[in-house]
């Protein structure tokens, strides 16, 4: 699975883009999440406020409960700002 | 026609492309944005757009063919920079080609409105206190929901 | 700035001309008006505007003075053409800068929806059946008094 | 008192521009336009219906009721139709 984090999200975990094989129990971007977090301070400090983060999967937004797996991009990110 | 580029974009030329021997056209809106140079009462030197390559151009389609889909559109563009930027540059254009110029002011309006909310672009600006990252505004979703 | 003329303009240069130097301009909305080829159905060569000179100035000032009024504008431009012009070519351009795009967007609306009732120029159309006055629009009326 | 006609009042009353000295009693420009209407068919025809006749005094937009004087700049013309 290709997880991307974008803007702070990348400044907090300290990865733009990386690949992961979570546990089979993950089965949607919540789980995901949790998942994640469990992986060092940085992650726990990127989805400490879920409120001010959106999810993206294969580039469409979607809510938490979206399912995932093994072959799809997982993106990150603080709701956008351009324009 | 969107695109998502570095480079700053000439006006005349786009919208003269976007009008091209289509006699049909009455009347062109275009929205141009601009880096400012203050932001929240500070002084912002310069500031760099991220995006989601991929998913931004995705985006930007989706809001092109709905603006499309709700207005008798003859033309329509979308130019969207990435990159560093400074004070006076432009960022972003949007703009409608229409018989009549209501569906033009409209969805040029609508396209501008949908692209702040939904495109996934991020603002770093470089503070005097340092590189701040740009929380979204809720005049922004406000102004998207209008047209929900 | 208001200017009536005979000669085309350039957009870019215009627009440019407008935001220069002002790093408080986060938005520029503009409208071209454009010669279409058809008109109620029936094909159009060229036509040409006839204006009241000295009163048409008169008028585009006190519009745009109004427009700055009503909005925290940064700068505005009305250009509008008299003469022959065929098909395809530029007629008119009003255009708007602020620091923030609801202004911009509103009162560059505003600007060609009061000078489409307000402003004395009249519209001689070359069709296939001879030249034509072209009559004023219900529409036009209903679009300027939204404002009122 | 300077008299312009624009578009198709042009085309009608044949000027485009004149200067004239109406009777005293004209005072207003509902009284000049029954004025003019009397110097021959193509002013007649020009006033003929005033739904679709505008008025403008020294450049500024009038209704029939405003007062005209011999220093005047008085413009007759249809609805505008630019932009």
């Amino acid at each position: 699975m290709k997880i991307l984090y974008f803007a702070w999200m990348r400044g907090k975990t300290g990865i733009g883009e990386e690949d992961v094989s979570p546990p089979e129990t993950v089965t949607d971007v919540a789980g995901l999440v949790a998942w994640l977090k469990t992986r060092g301070p940085g992650f726990e400090d990127a989805f400490s406020d879920m409120k001010v983060v959106r999810a993206a999967v294969n580039q469409e937004f979607v809510e938490l409960d979206a399912t995932v797996g093994p072959n799809d991009e997982v993106a990150f990110f603080p709701p956008v700002t351009g324009g | 026609m969107i695109r998502v580029q570095k480079e700053d974009f000439d006006l005349a030329t786009e919208l003269s492309a976007l009008s091209a021997g289509n006699h049909n056209i009455g009347g062109i809106t275009s929205f141009v944005g601009l880096v400012r140079d203050m932001a929240e009462g500070q002084h912002v030197g310069a500031m760099t757009l991220e995006h989601y390559p991929g998913m931004t151009e995705k985006m930007l389609e989706q809001i092109e063919a709905e603006a499309n889909q709700r207005w008798p559109l003859e033309a329509s563009l979308i130019i969207h920079r990435y990159g560093r930027m400074e004070p006076g540059e432009q960022i972003v254009l949007v703009a409608c080609a229409s018989p009549h110029r209501e569906a033009a002011f409209e969805a040029c309006h609508f396209l501008i409105d949908w692209l702040k909310t939904k495109a996934p672009f991020w603002k770093l600006e470089e503070k005097d206190s340092g590189a701040e990252w740009v929380d979204a505004r809720e005049s922004d979703e406000d102004a998207a929901a209008k047209w929900d």
